[in-house]
């Protein structure tokens, strides 16, 4: 699709040479910390899965006796193998439960020691990850057995009963009716927990609780869809919240597809603490990019809670910092679903054609990036009839600006999680939309200086001012004012803060390391 | 499966939506009505969702909720097909044995009703859903008086073709037209002919309930997306039978 | 709005001088007929109004007993006021009633005391043109003080209650919620009535009959709420069936703004004898012509009985039809509210393009026509959010392409005749597409050789073929064999034929003559 | 006007539209089967205008009939306000004068709900619907913990600033969370302070039931579409009135 806008190069190379400026000393501060999650997912690489008795998973067990003895800012990787190799337990699930039961103590090896601890450490995580990458080509036989969706936009929906065996079938009819992503919404609370629950799970609240047993779960029965339907359909999740990095962890060992995996959602919308979230989210991004997993940016979040229209700039900074983290993180532009959204007030005049400019200058600011196209939420009401035209304005603009994922928006977005028949009826919406408008964007041709093009340069610049500004006074500085969704977060403030330590001198993580190496 | 609730996203869970108009001017006291007729319904709790004034006189309301009331799939009675469906040359095989002439069947949109796409759709050749109409069977033999056709002149053509069948259509519901069209047409027929001799009388429209033969006098009723061939293999069914008894 | 599709001017005027060859042996016909319609018209004209005690109308029975004494095909004027002259009663209610009684008898007056008749008859018919030019008068000046709408198009919206009193307060609902127009449709018999029933009625089935008193019920409430709202709201009746021209003359005497009225419709729709209809049609417009009444033509019911896609050329020659027989009869541009329709079934793919490409040819061969842009009806189904979705759809063509009048789609189309509450969301779908893309047509701009410049040229092409057949073998003929809308009508088949004749040497009709003077 | 019918487009006609799943594949008992449902609602006639496959396993519903019930609007309560609204400068002044100190609200989003957009809209300067919020009260201190609130959290904040009124938004209604919620919530309250000194307890969200105060424990509900000068009148009327009696 020839370029509508034709945006000028040299304000778009300025643009993403501040987002670089602006996110280099968020990168560099995620290189000298680590924080109890990373290491957790350093011990999942390694193969330690479970939980004791009341749940509590042995990486969190093992985690915090490592860290009662020798701390967290060495990382858990030398003391733990250095207990192995001094044959405290013969593997790490023994090891785990004889350190919860306080019968073993750790050190921190030197010398020959610790060279052997190192080997066995990266011996036995390499294993893990090569256990992801066997996943990826896994994924990447299966695209090519059962195919790639015929359309783009891909069509994404949610599924959201809160229990994994309700979720099933309603992932599977979905599919069945033309889903090519479904994404298994959490549970309220799990963003906040400090441990990944166990097992097959019916009890969230809005949302499932993202769990390997449950990933596991919704994957093979995709898989028999896919088969079905000879059709590869995707699975999304959350790697989000306190345990950001295990989940993309597991997301990589159970072959999950899609991650939402934003640099600064936590931050702003779960008042997770800045530093922790910036630092899980870089490792957790070197695992995405590893195991070929396509991330989802939130910026659609910040117009539920900023105006769309006056924020629109901020909406542009922030995938631009998305991008610079990924890209820094090792993920290539076919991984890049950044997010926006169709959130303007219906009732401002034009508002149809201010979301076409905003839409069409993400789609040409980033030409290789899937883009995460999501649905009107913030103005839907209880009239449901309205609800069902909106959406399928939103879909327009999908087709019209040649978007990659296409979340599916439901017309009682305002009243309840996704009924069955809301879903079914949504993607009628989409198919007809699709179907008989999906050739409109040859013959939707904004003129150079129209209203249209016009708007979408004036958030171009609207977006380089801002930068700037970061730029001057810090990213942290910026969400602490609220630059984003109006949400103010110091970077003192808010949870899990207490799990961050800045990495001593001989901090080891085999992980980091062969994550890095490539 | 005897025994169901709706479902709305889980198993159980008998979530419904409606809608609905109140003539009374929106207010918190028009909520509680609308909330009122849904509890009435069966609905509880009944949310209203969505409530807007429409003028100073009347209010539109959506509400959400969860219907206390069970299905029980046992006690639905529908007019499933009795009998089977043919091909057009079984068709015409079964009409040569049975009657050893051609079947005559009249066709026609009665009463002021000028809907005819329905009624063409099974009496045409082109037909309906890749099926042909009657006009294509050869031992059929189709006249379709269009539309506008009062009983009087319906009857009378019955008559004169010998019809073995009567083809109503009949698509404007409102004020049941339909309905009293229908037994205007029935008690007609059951006026003109002695109980043997009275031709088959079939209705059909998008909107009339199958169930209702006895109601309306009439042998059988088709509804929305009736196919040529379902008719045909009925008037088969239905006159052989009949001969046969 | 600059032309999209810039249609070859050579081909549109080939396209137009084709039409005016085939429709010109149609006048001739009308002008050497007289129809029973058109002489109780012209006592109507006259001031004869009521009905007797069975509600048969007097200018019927004034009619009938002419009939009777002298024949049709001189025309009611002469043995009518000639009896008048002659003293047989002091004016024509008295002259009707005596003449059902049978107490007088008519003959065909000659020499002095035809003049008579002629100046008597002309002098009062001719009061009646003035009553019709002071209500043309009268809107004028109203709707320079309450102003017309805002936006193109107007927004028209159906009443069709049956009970004239149901219809008055949901006509108002909807002139408060930005209804422009009012059409009350009629109940479903009426068309076939050979009289005009009298007085307020409720018992309509799907429609409330067309009476004057209906008529003046109906506008004066209009003229309330438009007092109310600041903004004229137009309303329209149907001057079609076998009453067309006494019911065009009733419109004009109670001030209604628009009428339906087909050259084609009630052959086709109705089974009415084609002569009959074309005399009707002539008489009729020219009295809309007089009346400052906008006509609407129905080519959108072709695409009800025929495909819209195939059938698509047979509404641009119907279009053209119609052009040439209102021009004829003294319309101008600005009445000419044509017909055609958003029907062609939305599962064909790039339905909605298609749709665009038909209503622009539609848009550029009648350049200073309103045209009427109906909605979807045919493949509306009783799944009410899916019909919501395609009325949105519509609305949309109606904004991308100019269309002057836009008849509302309700979402319950396909199951009753609309609810109070389904014009209101209508309405609101509407005011959605006109607020949020009314600016759309803008960045429009198809390609010149494009899916939609193609397709538009393609069904020019092809009505063009149409004309040129119907030239040959007569526009007679080509009804017979169902041209339009697949209906096949003989010109010698159909209702009302026995109340037609052709004029004798000494036809003298005053209301014609008033009105071709001009 | 105590005795209503809907209304389609006739007074008294009735009508509604009804929209259902049924778990069970589409056939002609399915349609059946969800016209016996609307049938137990109260429509009858009941058309079954749309059933639709969804899967192989469920069957999607429009119905549109005539609901025979009445609605009564005498017998509709409704929780209508029964305080007036004050102006934010009645509302400084009634402050002032009755506790002669200012009042202080505790405001918070519980459990693990992080929908702040709503309880924000009441106590930010920003405020709602062109209203200020609570902050902008001169004589009103707002505390304001944002969203996933503990109890525990909210009762000890409630007791260190002296809360005169602890305002609750829970907007995730999914499994009944905001009533279980909020049950919690006030039974803590309860737990933790003599009635006497129980600070006022006021709930907001969109999908609560005004009437439901006495089942919740709390003093007020507050739902769709509330704005900060409703509460700030209804805080005055309630804790003046207190000191008063
Ligand atoms: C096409 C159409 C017209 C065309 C009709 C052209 C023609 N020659 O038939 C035109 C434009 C002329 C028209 C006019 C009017 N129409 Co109309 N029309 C429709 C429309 C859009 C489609 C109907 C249709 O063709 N369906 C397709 C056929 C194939 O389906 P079907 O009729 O259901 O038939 C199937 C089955 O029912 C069954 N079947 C039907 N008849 C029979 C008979 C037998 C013997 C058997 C075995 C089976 C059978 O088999 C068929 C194939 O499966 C509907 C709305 C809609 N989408 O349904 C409105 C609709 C039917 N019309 C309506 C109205 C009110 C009118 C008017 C009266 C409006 C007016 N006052 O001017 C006029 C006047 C017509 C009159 N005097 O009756 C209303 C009826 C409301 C109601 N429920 O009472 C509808 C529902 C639109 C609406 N919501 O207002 N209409
Ligand atoms: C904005 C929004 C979000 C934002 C929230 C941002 C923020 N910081 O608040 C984000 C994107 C973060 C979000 C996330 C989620 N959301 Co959300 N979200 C919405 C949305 C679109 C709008 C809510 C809103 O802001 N309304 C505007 C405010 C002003 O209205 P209000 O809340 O009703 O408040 C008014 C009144 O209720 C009242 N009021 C409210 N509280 C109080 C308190 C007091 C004391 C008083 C007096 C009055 C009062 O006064 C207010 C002004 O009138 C709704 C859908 C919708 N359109 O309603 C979904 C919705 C509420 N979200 C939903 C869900 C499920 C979630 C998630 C849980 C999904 C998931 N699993 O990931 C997540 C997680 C959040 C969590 N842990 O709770 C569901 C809830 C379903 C249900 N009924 O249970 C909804 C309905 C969407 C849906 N259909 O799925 N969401
Ligand atoms: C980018 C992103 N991450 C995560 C989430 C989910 O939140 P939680 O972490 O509470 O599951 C969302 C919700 O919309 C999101 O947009
Ligand atoms: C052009 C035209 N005339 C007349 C009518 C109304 O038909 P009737 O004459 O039966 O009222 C219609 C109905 O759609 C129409 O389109």
């Amino acid at each position: 699709m020839k370029t509508k806008l034709e945006l000028d190069p040299v304000t778009v190379r300025k643009a993403r040479s501040l987002a670089r400026k602006a996110g280099r000393p968020i990168v560099r501060m995620a290189q000298q910390h680590t924080t109890v999650s990373v290491e957790r997912a350093t011990l999942r690489l390694a193969g330690l899965q479970g939980a004791d008795p009341d749940g509590s998973p042995w990486a969190n067990r093992l985690m915090d006796a490592v860290r009662g003895d020798v701390g967290l800012e060495h990382g858990v990787a030398l003391p733990v193998w250095d207990a192995l190799v001094r044959g405290e337990a013969e593997d790490l699930a023994m090891l785990a439960q004889k350190a919860s039961a306080g019968s073993v103590r750790f050190r921190l090896p030197e010398g020959r020691d610790a060279t052997r601890a190192r080997a066995a450490a990266t011996k036995q995580v390499g294993a893990g990850l090569r256990r992801i990458d066997a996943r990826r080509r896994e994924r990447e036989r299966l695209v090519k057995r059962w195919g790639d969706p015929e359309q783009k936009p891909w069509i994404y929906l949610i599924v959201a009963t809160g229990d994994i065996y309700e979720d099933i079938p309603q992932a599977q009819n979905a599919a069945r009716a033309g889903a090519d992503v479904i994404a298994v919404i959490r549970s309220t609370g799990q963003s906040l927990l400090d441990f990944v629950p166990e097992g097959a799970t019916r009890e969230g609240f809005a949302g499932t609780y993202a769990t390997q047993e449950n990933f596991r779960l919704m994957r093979a029965a995709l898989d028999e869809s896919s088969k079905e339907l000879g059709r590869y359909v995707r699975l999304t999740n959350y790697a989000s919240g306190l345990c950001m990095p295990e989940i993309a962890t597991l997301a990589g060992l159970e072959r999950l597809d899609m991650m939402l995996n934003d640099s600064m959602y936590g931050i702003l919308f779960r008042d997770i603490n800045p530093v922790r979230t910036f630092v899980d989210q870089r490792f957790s991004r070197q695992v995405h990019a590893r195991a070929g997993i396509i991330i989802n940016t939130g910026e659609d979040n910040y117009l539920t809670t900023a105006d769309a229209v006056e924020a629109a700039h901020t909406v542009t900074v922030s995938q631009l910092l998305n991008e610079y983290f990924a890209k820094e993180a090792g993920l290539e532009d076919w991984q890049l679903g950044l997010g926006h959204a169709f959130e303007i007030n219906p009732e401002v005049p034009e508002s149809f054609r201010l979301e076409l400019a905003h839409a069409l200058l993400a789609r040409e600011l980033f030409p290789h990036a899937p883009l995460k196209w999501m649905p009107p939420t913030r103005h839907m009401t209880g009239d449901v009839f309205r609800g069902y035209l909106l959406d399928a304005f939103f879909n327009l603009v999908g087709a019209m600006t040649g978007q990659g994922i296409l979340l599916v928006g439901m017309m009682t977005e305002a009243v309840v999680t996704p009924w069955l028949s809301d879903r079914d009826l949504a993607l009628q919406n989409v198919r007809y939309v699709l179907n008989a408008a999906g050739g409109l964007h040859e013959d939707f041709r904004p003129h150079p200086d129209g209203f249209i093009a016009q708007r979408a340069r004036q958030v171009l610049a609207e977006s380089i001012d801002l930068l700037d500004a970061i730029v001057d006074d810090t990213l942290l500085e910026a969400i602490a004012d609220g630059t984003f969704g109006l949400m103010k977060r110091p970077a003192d403030g808010g949870r899990g803060l207490d799990g961050v330590a800045k990495k001593a001198g001989e901090y080891f993580n085999p992980a980091t390391d062969l994550l890095e190496a490539r | 499966m005897a025994i169901l609730r709706p479902y709305g996203d889980t198993t159980g869970d008998g979530m419904v939506q409606v809608s609905f108009t109140l003539p009374m001017p929106h207010s918190k006291v028009a909520d509680g009505a609308g909330q009122q007729l849904a509890n009435k319904m069966g609905i509880d709790p009944a949310l209203v969702v969505h409530s807007k004034p429409m003028g100073p006189d009347f209010t539109f309301f959506v509400i959400y909720g969860r219907v206390n009331h069970l299905v029980d799939t046992d006690q639905v009675e529908v007019v499933e097909r009795d009998y089977d469906l043919l091909t057009p040359k079984e068709v015409n095989f079964a009409v040569k044995k049975a009657l050893r002439r051609r079947l005559t069947v009249v066709g026609a949109c009665i009463g002021t009703d000028a809907h005819t796409v329905g009624i063409d759709a099974i009496l045409n050749i082109k037909g309906f859903a890749g099926e042909k109409g009657l006009e294509y069977y050869r031992e059929i033999k189709v006249v379709n008086l269009g539309a506008q056709v009062s009983v009087p002149q319906l009857v009378e053509r019955a008559h004169a073709e010998k019809a073995d069948a009567v083809l109503v259509s009949q698509v404007v519901t409102q004020r049941d037209a339909h309905l009293l069209n229908t037994k205007e047409m029935s008690a007609a027929f059951r006026e003109a002919y002695p109980s043997q001799k009275r031709p088959l009388l079939v209705v059909g429209g998008p909107r009339f309930d199958e169930a209702m033969t006895e109601e309306l006098g009439v042998d059988r009723i088709f509804s929305r997306g009736t196919t040529p061939g379902e008719v045909a293999s009925y008037l088969v069914h239905a006159l052989v039978n009949r001969r046969a008894s």
